[in-house]
């Protein structure tokens, strides 16, 4: 079995790399906020309004990359049972959903002055809107059963049946002559964004993605404790025969 | 075996229906503009589009009369132009030159608009460096 | 029973997990044409659960299960095609009534005729009911009207899951001479039963104890 | 194929012995619909009519999935179709079927009734009925999975529609554009994409999910 399979050596090893989380997700933030609302300069176009793509773009991309780990961890319970893809799963679901809020949110803060209006319906903006609530009824799909494996094994499906937005968002703005920008960092030729905006932008990323890796790891413990106190429930209350 | 030859079936079927999606999506996204228009393809339509439309394109060099009410300016794609009215006030980032997208009433050749975003481009770059490849002119951005 | 022969129907080291706990482990069984497997073990040992193992619905967390020597996991439909699975609930719709109901379901499996159906019904006594919508019947009828299905269409397996639940005297006849038939005609028969079914030897029988529950061992 | 139209035929004859449940959905797609038309004031529905008849449509189809495999999974017959030697693919897309004649039909055929009674823009009818001749089997098809995921759970109702709902925000998009003549064809090539796109993706996930449901 996979090495991080054995629930003791996941608990051990995310025990020991959990506090290096913490601490890189602290450093880069502090960092990236220094960098974002002090040192770099305003947009030639958009003056200091750009500074919310500090917070939105590292939102959006958290939000979606989340959603891969949430379908990840759903294919590879159904697909192979491993004991913590389910956990994993579960675990990032509700920061993926915050994340999501956070981009729908900053996007429309910065689209009331730049583009004139808090929300449009269009692609990107729609595709987003429906990871929001593919999340939410992840959670709520999962809760919803009195045997939480039966809850894993539906939310998995739903998970694994949402993927197809994931594309839909990331080329929403390509299909479609949508509001929304084009991407600036992975055009082909050279990136859009000049080096003294793309740095504060990178440590924000890392920053965020530090502190998504810190809390799904402190998530994670704590179902495993709740499921071994309900298997210690199990057994405490009798209907452990003789061990054979 | 019946096993696998009934899930390779499966997946042709369902590789085939995807195919026929992704190339009625084509089709589509050439018939016409979902978001907005732009001005030549306004051109290009033998009747005018009537009732409510959206027009996307760059606000025409010298074409903007920000002063009085209604604000006029013309919208042009380099091919063709469209020329707008607008009772209401600009979002900041509007400048000659600049993308923008003006939704509302086509009335013979006029558009009535009722709202007017900016179509803010990919670029992010400082004032400096900005005015910097225009005097180098490498690059014609907006202002 | 010929004793060289290879069995039909066989498993090894089955094991079964449910809600994070484990319910058997290193269960096995060999059953040649004409053999009846008697599932014994108290409640919660997992008779249930093994049985939805053999009918392929529930894959063993370990082990593997041979038909003719091939994992039944190879191609589940196949497998489901050649056995009856008759579980708790009967599978009959409320509005239907009894000779539709059976009629459906010996159509969606497999070769079916209605005369097939009826003389399914005559053998449960249900003939005279055929008519009533499936809701008008006691729940003793109903499950013999499940056990019709049995017979409405062929299989080479049958897996009954507490089938003599709610049944009287002589539905119980009933569903006894079936399963001698059945055998008698080269079929297998697994039963899970509390209440005594009387099956002519020889009978193979498989205990399950009560579920060994071991808490997965974490370290602090 | 018997077997599958086997299935088609025993989800019909039982949906219409359950004709009330056919009337409800018309009734509730009626109601909402003149909610609207009271809320709003017909006359100034004009060209508001499209989308509320759409999203009225909408609310009705989502009223009848649980008798998709509620039934089913209640009276054990779901275990016998996926032991069943017909694919659970090809049931789920019987029933699917059966569901769309006995929601998505009545609903199609009331609509321009209603779209008169709202004051439906002449031009729009033929835009209406076109998007909702394809989009209605959307909606059974992303409903049976939503059906499907939900089968056991607590709040089953109410969990499918916040499922399924959020699905279906593209399908009302093009659906309301498709009324209008202005948009051209691209709505209408978009519904038919999505309804492509849901036969290929929809029997597959709802099997899974059943299959998950059954163990």
């Amino acid at each position: 079995m996979h090495a991080l399979a054995n629930p003791t050596r996941f608990m051990r090893l995310a025990g020991t790399i959990l506090p290096w989380t913490i601490a890189a997700a602290a450093v880069c933030l502090a960092a990236g906020l220094w960098q974002a609302l002090v040192v770099s300069p305003p947009d030639y176009q958009q003056g200091e309004t750009v500074r919310i793509m500090y917070v939105h773009v590292p939102s959006a991309w958290l939000a979606m990359f989340i959603y891969m780990v949430v379908a990840a961890g759903s294919a590879s319970f159904l697909i192979w049972k491993h004991p913590l893809a389910d956990v994993a799963a579960q675990a990032a679901a509700p920061i993926g959903a915050a994340f999501t809020a956070m981009a729908l949110a900053t996007g429309a803060i910065w689209g009331q002055p730049t583009w004139g209006t808090w929300w449009v319906w269009d692609a990107r903006l729609t595709s987003v809107l429906v990871l929001l609530f593919l999340y939410l009824g992840y959670i709520a799909l999962v809760n919803a059963f009195d045997d939480p494996e039966r809850g894993a094994r539906a939310g998995a499906v739903l998970a694994l049946a949402g993927v197809i937005n994931i594309p839909i968002i990331k080329f929403s703005v390509d299909w479609w002559n949508t509001l929304h920008q084009p991407a600036s960092l992975t055009r082909l030729d050279a990136p859009a964004i000049h080096s003294s905006m793309l740095v504060p932008l990178l440590l924000m990323a890392a920053g965020l993605f530090m502190y998504f890796l810190a809390v799904l790891i402190i998530r994670m413990q704590s179902a495993m404790l709740v499921r071994r106190s309900r298997a210690l429930g199990r057994v405490a209350c009798g209907t452990a025969g003789p061990q054979a | 075996m019946k096993a696998k030859h009934r899930r390779l079936t499966f997946v042709g079927v369902g590789l085939l229906l995807l195919a026929g999606a992704a190339g009625l999506v084509l089709v589509a996204l050439e018939d016409t503009v979902v978001f907005f228009f732009a001005p030549s393809d306004l051109q290009a339509q033998e009747r005018a589009p009537e009732g409510r439309i959206r027009i996307g394109g760059l606000i025409e060099q010298g074409s903007l009369e920000r002063g009085g009410t209604p604000i006029r300016f013309r919208i042009t794609d380099l091919k063709a132009t469209v020329q707008v009215s607008y009772r209401g006030l600009l979002p900041d980032l509007i400048r000659e030159g600049q993308g923008v997208v003006a939704s509302g009433l086509l009335v013979d050749g006029l558009l009535e608009a009722d709202e007017v975003l900016a179509k803010h481009d990919e670029n992010y770059m400082p004032k400096e460096v900005a005015d910097a490849l225009r005097r180098a002119g490498t690059w014609q951005g907006g202002s | 029973m010929t004793a060289g022969a290879p069995p039909l129907f066989s498993g090894e080291d089955i094991a079964c997990q449910r809600g994070g706990h484990e319910l058997f482990r290193g269960v096995g069984f060999a059953l040649w044409p004409g053999d009846a497997l008697l599932l014994t073990g108290p409640n919660g040992s997992g008779k249930t659960s093994l049985l939805q193992v053999m009918a392929g619905l529930r894959p063993p967390s370990a082990g593997r299960l041979d038909w003719h020597g091939r994992d039944i996991r190879e191609d589940l439909a196949a497998h489901a095609g050649r056995l009856h699975h008759v579980g708790h609930r009967t599978g009959s719709r409320a509005i239907l009534t009894a000779e539709e109901d059976l009629l459906f379901w010996s159509r969606v499996r497999g070769p079916a005729s209605r005369q097939r159906c009826l003389l399914a019904l005559a053998r449960f006594d249900l003939l005279r009911l055929k008519d009533l919508p499936v809701q008008a019947l006691s729940s003793g009828q109903q499950r013999r009207l499940a056990l019709a299905r049995l017979l409405a269409t062929p299989a080479d397996i049958w897996l009954l899951d507490e089938p003599a639940v709610g049944l009287d005297r002589s539905g119980l006849a009933s569903l006894e001479a079936a399963v001698a038939r059945h055998r008698g005609s080269g079929g297998i028969a697994v039963i899970a039963s509390h209440t005594p079914v009387e099956l002519a030897e020889p009978v193979r029988g498989l205990a399950l104890e009560q579920s060994g529950e071991r808490v997965p061992e974490h370290g602090s | 194929m018997t077997r599958f139209f086997v299935i088609i035929l025993r989800e019909l004859r039982i949906g219409l012995r359950h004709l009330s449940d056919i009337s409800a959905v018309l009734a509730f797609f009626a109601l909402v619909a003149t909610l609207f038309a009271f809320g709003v004031g017909p006359l100034a529905l004009g060209d508001l009519a499209g989308g509320v008849l759409w999203t009225a449509a909408l609310l009705a189809a989502m009223l009848s999935l649980d008798r998709l495999f509620q039934p089913d999974h209640d009276d054990g017959g779901l275990v016998l179709l996926v032991l069943s030697p017909v694919p659970l693919e090809l049931v789920v897309l019987a029933k699917v079927i059966a569901h769309w004649l006995t929601a998505g039909v009545p609903i199609l055929v009331l609509a321009p009734l209603l779209g008169f009674a709202l004051q439906l823009p002449e031009g729009s009818l033929s835009g209406l009925l076109t998007g909702m001749a394809l989009g209605t089997p959307i909606l059974s098809l992303l409903g049976a999975l939503g059906a499907a995921l939900v089968l056991g759970a607590r709040r089953a109702g109410v969990l499918t529609a916040l499922l399924i709902l959020p699905l279906v925000i593209p399908v009302l998009i093009f659906g309301v554009a498709a009324t209008d003549p202005a948009n051209g064809a691209a709505p209408v090539l978009f519904l038919a994409a999505m309804l492509l796109g849901a036969l290929a993706l929809c029997p597959w996930a709802t099997a899974a999910a059943l299959r998950q449901s059954v163990l």
